[in-house]
């Protein structure tokens, strides 16, 4: 029985569903737009995972009112299912959290979840959805996520957060720290019989709620439905569902977790052994041509590796050993990874796959048989075997993809173009996230950027119609000569912290210390309803400062002091004492020590927090013009989305003409025209409102996000000008190393990948009559000097190689390579190399080949593992995939201050959540400059870049100020000290004698204050006072 | 001397207890083994009492309430009848003395049948002998009383007629079979949970020593543990890092 | 400014003896500047001090404060307060403010902790260097405006003395030669006449030699 | 990362190792601390463009100053080291405990009486 309420968006009679804070009530004025020629300033995002949040924050930042819909009962999506993250081992819950709560809490995003897409009807820019909400049974307006119910609701059912290895109550949520935190009723387990209702405190049970098809009017839409695991059942072979011990990779996931079924303790299915011996088997559901599953998702053997090495934290006597074919570890600091869980973790990695696995009577423990190193079949015995799940689609998407007309390839993804990315088959929607290709959680976060930017752009002139500016409650004066009534917070952080730091007890320290007059410890203080918590905490005790022992506050301060601003505190009333990462997670084996020093750090933020003062921000205007630094395809792209935005671009470029690395490209693996490609995009840069500055180079740089001041330099008359922007994108790409050794630039018939495919590209056909081709991969990558892996000279040889065969089929061609790193759906072209004769041959690091010249004849000796023998070629040609280095930029680094790895490419601010931005706000970094990329990643992340900038460029002015410098001017002794030292300048002595300091301009970096002879000087939030008493807490007590 | 049989009965105000004093008016003699507390209604017999009882030492239990449609609360016996099946049947799976149970029903007036009653209650319970105080025995009532004083079998057996008949709260009707057999899971996972946390009371245990006490294979018993440990009634004794974790009562 | 070297630690523990109640007096002009006696130093000496004490066991106390001059009466009265409280007073003023304060109290110990050196300039942040010795009678006028007595190491006034070498002096290779900077001064100055001019026998009476000086305003008395 | 490294250090969080003030590295030496290490961003690297360099040559001056004083120069200690070197931090932690372990408790502390 279905419940149609046309008018949009509805209110109807008691229907007051709010889901999160976001009340209907605001919306209920909005009039449906059918006028088709005006976009609507509203976009609604299907999928609420990592990428389905990151997009809508973007948007919702930027001026666009966000409609979120997710078909589960909350958003997260599966990684909300993972305990841990690669490649930097942060717990998925601690990165999603700051996104969750900000999805959850913004007021231009409205979360609705457990609802489906039925249709989308209307021209592109002013569609109108129909979205069917399924029933909850409970009131979203009313439920506080207490639990009560679940408590008493005496029917169990299957919990399928936890993959089914667990038990739940017919009334549940999802996991602990949902978003929406609304309970509701499974109506395949309930029986009816009411408990629940009486249960409920909030009186939040309806039982009469039914199915409702709403209508929204949106302008643009993206689809970020995620991924599904492959069902393990389709291999029988593997044993899945028949003995106990073979579980999925998720399954391990949610084993390792701490919210798991065993709260993160590893023990096995069958006997509640912790298992010794594990195996995991590679490519299950993935590179499989019999199950269609043809393509390779990209992000198994990560995880695999990732798995192995917390498995082998939790319990160190474990030894993981992984079978695979190639190890794919192709993403930033992916090898390093790979390399450290082979170094300090012993995880051990076999080459080979696995035929079929059986049970050893009795025991529960497994059989393996595979071929060993030598090639010859043996057996192994194993006490757990995980399964590496590949990535496809669910049933439920691609019948939504048929639903709203957008294509899919023929593997079940969306179909996309390799130059649009992020635009699907029907104008106006767009995608990402793994729905577009198997992907990982970065490039996720990345892509999701982009196709915030690609859904901008068609409604850009509606932006800010549809959002509501953020209110605050009036801000409680607070006196400096007023008490400090102090409120602590101690987080457990699952096991991160309660695993090893004696939470309770130093809860209990803490209310001993003076000034403190509120202590709590809580699972997760990061948690959205631990944020309400907090707030109330604040009024109910009068708390005048807060602090949060947990983890770092470098990504979760900003979050907090949200918090304690939504409850009337000025936002640097607040201090953070980081008992996790400077603490549990590096005294994990010293438990009483990590106690004793998490009380102490307590009590230093308690001395500081007693002489926190409430600081003032002001509002700063925001020069509404971009800076793209670098010409090549992401810079182009850049420039060209952020005009498209409506914005004015500056475009710097180094050379005399655009295109960067593309300008050796002619053709991709997909058979696309990358010089026709290049052509159109220089034409568009050429004609739009972009300020194209060629021989340019950035000369001087200096301001504050929202308002840069850059001194470029044009050759060749040396003309210098000043450029004021609010942003500035660093697109400055990377470029092909010479490589030395194997008698390059000695022989002609040496010669690199990119030099090869132009000779196939303008002499094609003299190529043709070669008969011995030789190509060595990883050359200088993978190396002590250049750690990482080059990613795309993998896909590169293949396209070369398929080329060459093309034009001659009769030649023979070799690849030696160390792994095949063809991920995601660049395996197919792999596929159809081998079947085209290609000859794959795997070599050791320590006996890579060697290439020697007798006479004119080259040869090229190598290792031959199957055979066991030392094979010697004469090739007529060797092509080296070598390595892709960064283009030069350490002196633009220097100049902007932005870091770069050791291997010369920018470090972002954080892979995971900000994998575009730098750590200083305002600048941005997108294409190979950030790590070597294929074509359609770059422009994908160039389109990020512009989606992060907007929320900057989109806004009249920022606040600044809070942490600057203070001059007294009694006690200055106009020395000029503080003028010399400051590097930016900013200290004047002003006409009445005394050093005066601009808060615009100061940075707060405290050197001034350190060095004033006359102590005039301090810096707020970091006092003297301050550092003495934190200093002070050091030590006794 | 030959065992003399300890037995308690609950015999309801109106009927049973009326019946007994009319055997005493009429001078019929029965075995002094009983031990009588009146009810006012048969239904007013908690089942938790029954197990509570044995653990007390008796060795025998009688319920004696109005014929059906005599009950002065009109259902009060009716209601005692579902509660006592369901009992008598988690004594059978448990296999403790199901037999050593008996529910009836003695109208005001039947004096005479009221002392054969117990006559024949004595006599079947001397034939069964002393209750058999095993410390396993005494493990399972414990977890018995525990389950059946748990809020969440006596909500669904209170709920379940109700559900069987008429309609549940969405409107619609239960198919009986799904309400009986959602009690029954409940009442099971009640029982081992309650049975474990028994265990734990003496100390540490692995997973295979939990299991061997239920006598259930491992893989049936690790869900219940998981619960518990979800629930945290127990957790992970962190002092003992062997192969296979001890769980702890937590708390 | 007057320019300063704040005295060896070991030096002023020596000259405190056994006297454990010290008041370490900063100014806040001159020795500031040059960061010698501003206030960050007093904390420094201070801390020495209490860490050394502390050390060795002793009971002691070290109270820190700064005056806005040691050279003006109505300053230094502002510690008449709590200066008796203290056995010793430790002046890291110029040797001006040391004997002022000294005057001031004159039952009270006062120790320099500074060694007043010269009359000078900032030639970068945390070097000085010297200009002028004040000899009371200024021939800047001759020299291009760079005084030979001051930088001169023999104070030649019709210099150069022949040994300077590379344009350094012969005494101290890091010391510019004084007639080498005039010489090219009045060069570039185009007043090469001047150097012709022979610099008559200077009258010591002005300067030092003449027995300490003082100055008046009478219109300005009170 | 996980790394490991000895509990008796404690962090004190500033915006820019250039906010590192003589007075207080000294009051941390007064107060009982047995040693102090500045970790800072490498050279060239501050984000504040120089302010580890001014930190780099303030801790020289107070190895002067605890040398004077008797403490003995070792029990400062400036680092220089990047966002990316987890490693390092850990390593340098484990090197100034050794170290200072070795100099052996502060001599200020021995009897440290309040002051009078």
């Amino acid at each position: 029985m279905m419940v149609s309420a046309i008018s949009s968006p509805p209110v109807s009679g008691g229907e007051l569903l709010k889901e999160g804070r976001n009340l209907l009530m605001e919306l209920s004025d909005r009039t449906t737009n059918k006028d088709p020629a005006k976009p609507v300033g509203a976009v609604m995002v299907v999928g609420g995972g990592i990428g389905g949040m990151q997009a809508s924050l973007d948007l919702a930042e930027s001026g666009f009112f966000v409609y979120l819909i997710d078909n589960s009962p909350t958003i997260g999506g599966v990684m909300s299912q993972l305990d841990k993250t690669f490649p930097t081992n942060d717990c998925a819950m601690c990165i999603m959290s700051p996104k969750l709560v900000g999805a959850g809490s913004h007021r231009n995003i409205r979360v609705i979840t457990h609802a489906e897409v039925k249709e989308i009807t209307g021209p592109p820019g002013s569609f109108e959805a129909a979205v069917v909400r399924r029933p909850r049974y409970i009131r979203a307006d009313k439920c506080t996520g207490c639990g009560e119910c679940a408590k008493h609701c005496p029917v169990t059912a299957i919990d399928s957060y936890n993959e089914g290895m667990s038990k739940r109550a017919a009334v549940y949520l999802r996991y602990p720290q949902a978003i929406p935190k609304i309970f509701l009723i499974d109506r395949d387990a309930c029986i009816g019989c009411g408990l629940c209702e009486r249960a409920c405190l909030a009186g939040a049970v309806d039982y009469g709620d039914r199915e409702i098809i709403e209508k929204i009017s949106i302008g643009t839409v993206i689809l970020a439905p995620g991924f599904e695991v492959f069902a393990a059942e389709r291999r029988p072979e593997f044993g899945y569902g028949v003995f106990p011990n073979v579980m999925t990779s998720l399954e391990f996931e949610r084993i390792l977790s701490a919210t798991g079924p065993h709260r993160s303790h590893l023990l096995r299915p069958s006997d509640g052994a912790i298992p010794e011996r594990i195996a995991f088997i590679q490519c299950v559901g993935s590179r499989d041509v019999k199950c269609g599953n043809d393509y390779c998702s990209s992000v198994c053997c990560m995880y695999a590796v990732k798995e192995a090495i917390i498995a082998k934290e939790h319990v160190p006597f474990v030894k993981p050993t992984i079978f695979n074919m190639d190890i794919r570890a192709y993403g930033k600091g992916f090898d390093a990874y790979y390399e450290r869980a082979k170094a300090d973790y012993d995880v051990r990695f076999v080459k080979s796959m696995i035929s079929k696995v059986r049970e050893k009577q009795g025991t529960g423990n497994l059989l393996v048989t595979f071929l060993n190193e030598e090639g010859k079949p043996s057996e192994e015995e194993f006490d757990l075997v995980v399964l590496s799940l590949g990535m496809t689609t669910s049933k439920s998407v691609r019948d939504m993809a048929a639903r709203l007309g957008v294509n899919l390839n023929r593997f079940g993804f969306c179909e996309t173009e390799t130059f649009t990315p992020l635009a699907t088959s029907r104008e106006g929607i767009y995608v990402c996230g793994a729905f577009q290709s198997p992907k990982d959680i970065p490039e996720t976060v990345a892509q999701a950027s982009g196709a915030a930017a690609a859904a901008a752009e068609m409604i850009a002139s509606a932006r800010g119609t549809l959002t509501t500016k953020k209110e605050y409650p009036p801000e409680s004066e607070v006196k400096p000569e007023e008490e400090a009534r102090i409120g602590v917070f101690i987080c457990h952080c699952g096991i991160n912290i309660g695993g090893v730091v004696n939470v309770p007890a130093v809860k209990e320290y803490a209310s001993t210390l003076p000034n403190v007059v509120h202590a709590d410890e809580n699972l997760y203080t990061c948690s959205q309803d631990t944020q309400e918590k907090i707030k109330n905490a604040v009024k109910e005790h009068g708390l005048n400062r807060v602090i949060v022992a947990s983890c770092s506050p470098r990504t979760h301060e900003p979050m907090f002091r949200e918090t304690i601003r939504e409850a009337g505190l000025n936002k640097f009333l607040f201090e953070m004492a980081n008992i996790r990462d400077q603490c549990s997670w590096v005294h994990m084996h010293r438990k009483a020590e990590a106690t004793e020093k998490a009380k102490l750090l307590v009590r230093m933020a308690v001395a500081n927090a007693r002489l926190n003062r409430s600081l003032s921000e002001t509002e700063v205007p925001v020069v509404r013009r971009g800076l793209v630094i670098g010409g090549g395809v992401a810079g182009m792209t850049a420039a060209l989305r952020l005009a498209e935005q409506g914005f004015e671009v500056f475009l710097v470029e180094k050379e005399d003409r655009l295109g960067g690395n593309l300008l050796n490209l002619h053709y991709t693996i997909e058979g696309g025209d990358v010089q026709a490609f290049l052509r159109e995009l220089i034409d568009r840069v050429s004609h739009s409102s972009i300020h194209l500055l060629l021989n340019s180079l950035v000369v001087d740089f200096s301001g504050v996000r929202g308002n840069f001041t850059t001194g470029v330099m044009t050759a060749p008359a040396m003309v210098y000008q000043k450029i004021q922007h609010g942003i500035a994108i660093l697109a400055t790409g990377a470029e092909e190393e010479k490589p030395d050794g194997y008698l390059y630039g000695e022989d002609v018939r040496v010669l690199t990948q990119l030099e090869l495919e132009d000779r196939l590209y303008k002499a094609g056909e003299d190529a043709a009559n070669l008969k011995e081709v030789v190509m060595i991969q990883c050359v200088g990558s993978r190396n002590e000097k250049h750690p990482s892996c080059s990613r795309t000279c993998c896909a590169t040889a293949v396209k070369n190689a398929l080329k060459l065969k093309k034009l001659n089929p009769a030649m023979n061609i070799r690849i030696l390579y160390r792994d095949v790193r063809t991920y995601g759906f660049l395996e197919t072209y792999y596929t159809q190399a081998r079947r085209e004769g290609i000859i794959f041959v795997r070599y050791d690091p320590e006996e890579s080949p060697e290439v020697k010249k007798e006479g004119e004849t080259l040869l090229l000796s190598f290792e031959d593992k199957i055979l066991k023998e030392r094979m010697t070629l004469k090739p007529d040609l060797i092509v080296l995939s070598s390595a892709s280095i960064p283009r030069e930029n350490k002196e633009l680094a220097n100049l902007l201050k932005v870091p770069r790895t050791a291997e010369g490419f920018f470090l972002e601010a954080h892979m995971k959540l900000r994998p575009v931005d730098f750590a200083s706000d305002g600048i941005y970094v997108a294409g190979s400059a950030h790590a070597p990329k294929l074509i359609s990643e770059s422009i994908s992340q160039a389109y990020a870049a512009v989606a992060r900038a907007c929320t900057i460029l989109s806004k009249e002015n920022l606040l600044v100020g809070g942490i600057v410098a203070v001059v007294d001017g009694e006690r200055c002794a106009a020395c000029l000290t503080c003028v010399r030292v400051c590097p930016y300048e900013v200290p004047v002595v002003n006409v009445h004698g005394e050093a005066e300091i601009d808060i615009i301009k100061c940075k707060g970096c405290g050197t001034c204050a350190a060095e004033c002879p006359a102590r005039a000087i301090d810096l707020m939030h970091f006092t003297t006072g301050q550092l003495e008493a934190k200093v002070g807490a050091l030590v006794g007590g | 001397m030959s065992f003399e049989p300890k037995i308690l009965s609950f015999l309801c105000n109106w009927c049973a207890y009326a019946g007994a004093d009319l055997a005493g008016i009429s001078r019929f003699q029965y075995p002094p083994n009983t031990r009588v507390i009146r009810v006012m209604c048969s239904g007013r017999v908690d089942p938790a009492f029954v197990p509570r009882a044995f653990l007390a030492g008796f060795d025998g239990v009688m319920i004696l309430g109005c014929h059906p449609g005599d009950c002065h609360y009109l259902s009060g016996n009716i209601q005692a009848e579902r509660k006592i099946t369901l009992l008598r049947k988690v004594l059978a799976d448990e296999g403790i003395g199901e037999k050593r149970l008996l529910l009836d029903w003695v109208s005001a007036g039947e004096g005479q049948r009221f002392a054969e009653l117990i006559r024949g209650f004595t006599e079947q319970i001397r034939s069964l002998g002393p209750f058999p105080k095993t410390e396993e025995i005494e493990g399972k009532l414990r977890a018995i009383r525990a389950s059946l004083e748990g809020e969440k079998i006596r909500w669904m057996v209170g709920k379940a007629p109700e559900l069987m008949e008429k309609e549940n709260v969405y409107g619609e009707r239960t198919d009986p079979e799904r309400v009986r057999e959602a009690l029954e899971t409940t009442l099971r996972e009640e029982l081992c949970k309650n049975r474990i946390m028994g265990f734990l009371e003496a100390g540490t245990m692995t997973a295979k020593e939990i299991s061997d006490k239920l006598n259930l294979s491992l893989k049936e018993t690790l869900p219940h543990l998981v619960s518990l440990v979800g629930e945290g009634r127990i957790g992970f004794d962190p002092s003992e890092e062997s192969h296979y974790p001890r769980y702890v009562r937590s708390g | 400014m007057i320019v300063g070297n704040r005295k060896d630690f070991k030096e002023i523990l020596e000259k405190l003896g056994s006297r454990r109640r010290v008041l370490v007096l900063g100014c806040n002009e001159c020795v500031t500047v040059c960061g010698v006696g501003g206030e960050r130093e007093v904390g420094v000496l201070s801390a020495e001090l209490r860490l050394y004490w502390k050390k060795e066991g002793e009971t002691f106390e070290v109270r820190e404060h700064t005056l806005e001059r040691q050279c003006d009466y109505e300053y230094i009265d502002q510690i008449r307060g709590f200066a008796d409280e203290y056995d010793v007073i430790l002046s890291m003023a110029c040797g001006a403010g040391v004997q002022y304060v000294a005057e001031a109290y004159k039952t009270k110990l006062v120790l320099p902790a500074v060694n007043t050196t010269f009359l000078g300039v900032t030639i970068e942040q945390g070097v000085w260097s010297e200009r002028c010795q004040g000899c009371g009678n200024c021939i800047l006028d001759m020299t291009g405006g760079i005084c030979p007595i001051a930088r001169c190491s023999k104070s030649l006034l019709n210099g150069p003395c022949g040994g300077s070498s590379g344009g350094k002096c012969e005494i101290d290779n890091e010391t510019d030669c004084a007639w080498q900077l005039i010489v090219d001064r009045l060069k570039e100055s185009g007043q090469m006449e001047r150097y012709e001019e022979i610099l008559p026998v200077k009258d010591w009476r002005t300067g030092r030699e003449g027995g300490p000086r003082k100055r008046v305003r009478e219109d300005l008395r009170l | 990362m996980r790394l490991s490294y000895p509990s008796n250090v404690k962090v004190v969080k500033l915006p820019c190792t250039g906010r590192v003030d003589v007075l207080l590295i000294l009051r941390a030496f007064e107060s009982g601390v047995d040693g102090v290490y500045v970790a800072g961003c490498m050279e060239g690297e501050c984000h504040f463009l120089r302010g580890n360099l001014r930190a780099r040559r303030r801790v020289e001056y107070v190895k002067g100053l605890l040398e004077e004083v008797g403490l003995g120069g070792g029990r400062v200690e400036m680092f220089n080291m990047s966002a990316s070197q987890g490693q390092l931090f850990a390593q340098f932690a484990r090197e100034m405990t050794e170290r200072i372990r070795s100099l052996g408790p502060s001599p200020v502390n021995k009897n440290v009486k309040r002051e009078a």
